[in-house]
């Protein structure tokens, strides 16, 4: 292996467990939630053991230090990204990242607004997070929803992009990418159709963000959202980042103390960005605790981690070819995909694979992932998958090929 | 293993013959219960003579627990009276979330006490509950 | 004093510290947000240590462990409020529940929604967390925002009830306790005036809820807020409860994955409540540290937590009278009021004041403490609030006392 | 004491006697600004004759800080060349940015100086910082 990880798994207390009957815990399940290093789980509990206040609020020093440790946070995000510091906006998810845009582009009052006759490009490949919440908003508007269909090998179809792109669209909402396939989607050819009829794009990078390098001005997208605990994060922090001009321009969507300028009984008005769209006393010890995850990932940086999934996906894809019965579902090859492989085994479900290979030790997920249309497209009732991170290995890959085989001899299916 | 107090080789073998699987053409109620979680679905169609219960059929796509656990609970309700397919029903929810605890009254549950390992695995009890909400749906409306 | 809580004190690190040169931290800003109980902080970093994944979703160990914990916080919580389990829906703080509660009762698909000629009810005395939302509601929908006064003493003004709870309600929201009075709202004339005509009430209890007993059966509420950051619990996570026969008739606000009973690419239908309303990966270790938080005012009583806040609300009341200069914002007697104590001292701007006590160590809030309206109705442009919760003690209460006249000495104010 | 660090006699002698202090009743352009977390506010009443400052005048509440910096600020600027009161303003800001480390050019800044300390104190810049910025505002609006 090129890249070697080693020694920072044991960063990570989870994995020192022991699971089912004394096996090692293989956790092959990144692509729903990552694990925390030490470092990102003592710097949340020490905000609350020495500097627990809330932020922008008091005129104290608990005060001070907390709201320096918070926008301090946001800083490093920020640089993370590529980004200005006020165009990063702490959510609770990827999920309120991108259900908070959907209702500012849909807010009569916001200058980039969607109304009926418009239209909202989504793709069949998308997470429901970042499907259901543009249904939504073109119900609510009478906006019309249109998509990228997805070819057989599971890459995105931009063969009708001339027509799927047009005067009438105001929204793209793509995936960076797939949780299902893997698949990375090249964004240059969607921007700029994108851009030039006026429409923004909005990237849902949870996939991408947690695993490679990201700038924003690169990619040239005009809001991207992902989630903390997918990029060694805690639970309960998000990222919704926008391009000034555009989070200007905009609505907020979630109201109440300190994103205002002003307020009398009947109306307010609205501080700038990042302010106007963190209503309330924000998830602060969360915040701090994701600015410790990218400094974790920063350490080790983040072209070593893409480079050390890349082996391990190679050796999955490869491992997993020799086996008859299995099916990979998405790109079979390395191009442009990441550390997420899908995969079904003629003769068993999905939920009993997993369930077989849980008994391994071996941790991977079963089910729709919450792509559901897009399981219907491929006619599947679900796949296995199986997702890395950093702190994964060549070992796991062999235990979970090794694992795969123990599945068929369960349910007595091939040779 | 514990794997195999889950998989009992009853379950695996209703999964791999389920009985009264595809839909009858004949019903008096139909209805479609799915399992949003794992996508896993189940189609009933059931006939009711009165207070009896005398058809059930279904159809569905999941794993071996939900197939297998439709096709144990249909053929043990067919004939039986609205009233003790309930209480067979009750017993059967009862000992999905005994947590382990209780093997089932085979008297009463007959193959269905081969889902008792089910109730040690969490995840999994929906996937045996799924036929067996279905069926109590449908009659409950039938009855109703 | 009659309860004493003093052994906890040591449960909570961050009051450990030393400030401003030396001096120990005398923790007055509960209001804004409270300090945490060791039991608190190791149950989050816990989760992460050994069952961290994402609940509701593998069919592996972890995720079965992880989903237990959050299903049992979500049980813990709702015994603590009197509710059905399924009505406890997480958030992620009472901002997020009350800007949700207001989408959903907006969204004309739900069968209690909001139109124009519909009217909303509020107070003058609204944290704005609890009045933007609902401007917001009316804006969107034509409702019209009318309110409840509050007479000079801090309390509520009912003797226009019958005018402003007519049959065009449809919201009653309300604050249980205000934020700047302390004052307590005794519900149960504006509930039956507002069930009477059909109108739903929105309760506001997020400097409730972490202080004195609720019961949402007794209270007859229909929907209720607060967060956990308050109640000893981590920051980014809220509490959102809604009666159950509401829920099921009510649309969700933010959507995405776990939420749902089946996805086209067009349209999606919903899980049963509280599914429905919680998308995407929940803040799991936020959840579970707001129940070991539960469980950690349920040892002490939350009976005995409300005495005591009460001792010390008394002892902070009868020490102000006595300097000079210094007035009580809110009621100046013990009838149906909390914690929470504002004053202004005359020739000191609330800022200066905070200034000053903090270079003692003493961490109060200044400013317009959220409700700005009331503080145009007040003719103030801040007040000093100091606010307590089960670690505070009496020498708090006279060091703040003596702090007062510190500040009135540094800035040569009174005698 | 730290705390007199902040709070120089210099800033409350124009806390308690400000200057300027008042809205003229002619006026260039007039400004409102405000400090949300806090609710200081300032009203701003400027003349410009050509490219100097002819005339600042004020009203507002605030804490001492912020008052007392308006006061300053508007003493300071009047009379000055628009060009060297942007100069001022900058060495101004600069000076709140300084985290405590720099005490300020007294040239330049004259009272100005003594907010110094207030550059310790994150949470109070923005008050010391709120009149500058109403005439930063006022003015490029005349001259633009
Ligand atoms: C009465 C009241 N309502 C609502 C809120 C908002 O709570 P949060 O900021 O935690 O969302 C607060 C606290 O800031 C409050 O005191
Ligand atoms: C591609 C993609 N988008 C969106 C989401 C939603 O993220 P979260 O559940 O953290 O809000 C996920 C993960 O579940 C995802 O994989």
């Amino acid at each position: 292996m090129s890249v070697d990880l080693s020694k920072y798994k044991k960063d990570f207390p989870v994995l020192a467990r022991k699971v089912r009957g004394g096996n090692r815990l293989i956790y092959l399940d990144s692509g729903a939630t990552s694990q925390k290093p030490e470092s990102v789980i003592k710097a949340e509990s020490d905000f609350y053991r020495t500097i627990n206040s809330a932020v922008h609020r008091g005129a104290h020093l608990l005060a001070e230090e907390a709201s320096e440790a918070y926008e301090g946070a946001r800083e490093n995000l920020a640089k993370f990204l590529g980004a200005k510091t006020d165009e990063v906006i702490f959510t609770k998810s990827a999920t309120e990242s991108l259900n908070m845009i959907a209702y500012s582009l849909g807010n009569p009052d916001s200058r980039f607004n969607v109304k009926s006759g418009d239209e909202i490009v989504v793709s069949q490949m998308e997470h429901h997070a970042n499907l259901i919440p543009w249904q939504q908003l073109a119900k609510r508007t009478g906006a019309k929803l249109v998509w990228f269909s997805i070819t057989d090998d599971g890459r995105l179809d931009l063969s009708n992009i001339d027509q799927i792109i047009n005067k009438r669209t105001k929204i793209v909402a793509i995936t960076h990418q797939s949780n299902v396939f893997g698949t990375i989607i090249l964004l240059q050819e969607i921007v700029k159709a994108a851009h030039k009829v006026g429409a923004v794009v909005v990237l849902d990078a949870c996939q991408s963000a947690p695993h490679f390098a990201i700038d924003v001005k690169k990619l040239d997208v005009d809001f991207l959202a992902f989630s903390g605990h997918k990029t060694l994060g805690p639970t309960g922090i998000g990222i919704l980042w926008g391009k000034s001009e555009i989070l200007e321009k905009i609505e907020p969507a979630l109201f109440g103390g300190s994103m205002v300028d002003s307020v009398t009984m009947e109306s307010a008005t609205w501080a700038k960005a990042p302010r106007k769209f963190e209503a309330g006393v924000p998830n602060m010890a969360q915040a701090v605790g994701l600015s410790a995850a990218i400094d974790y990932l920063n350490v080790i940086g983040m072209k070593n981690i893409a480079e050390h999934e890349q082996e391990l996906t190679r050796q999955l894809l490869d491992g997993l070819s020799e086996i008859s019965g299995v099916n990979v579902i998405g790109p079979k090859d390395m191009k442009d995909r990441g550390g997420v492989v899908s995969f079904t085994v003629d003769g068993v479900h999905p939920h009993d694979v997993g369930q077989v290979l849980d008994q391994y030790g071996i941790a991977v997920r079963t089910g729709h992932h919450c792509a559901w249309p897009l399981m219907k497209r491929l006619n599947l009732v679900g796949t296995t998958r199986a997702s890395f991170h950093l702190y994964n290995d060549s070992e796991d890959v062999n235990d979970l090929l090794a694992g795969i085989k123990k599945v068929k001899e369960y349910f007595k299916v091939g040779k | 293993m514990e794997l195999d107090s889950l998989y009992q080789e009853v379950i695996l073998d209703h999964y791999r013959k389920p009985l009264h699987k595809g839909l009858s053409a004949a019903k008096d109620i139909q209805v479609h219960h799915n399992n949003p979680s794992c996508g896993d679905e189940v189609t009933l169609n059931l006939i009711m003579d009165g207070q009896v219960v005398k058809d059930i059929s279904w159809d569905g796509v999941g794993c071996s627990i939900s197939m297998a656990s439709a096709s144990v609970m249909s053929d043990l309700l067919i004939g039986k009276e609205y009233k003790s397919a309930m209480v067979i029903s009750d017993a059967f929810v009862e000992l999905m979330q005994s947590k382990g605890k209780s093997s089932g009254d085979e008297q009463l549950l007959e193959d269905g006490v081969a889902f008792a390992g089910v109730s040690k695995f969490p995840a999994r009890i929906k996937c045996a509950l799924l036929g067996w909400m279905a069926f109590k749906d449908a009659s409950t409306q039938v009855i109703a």
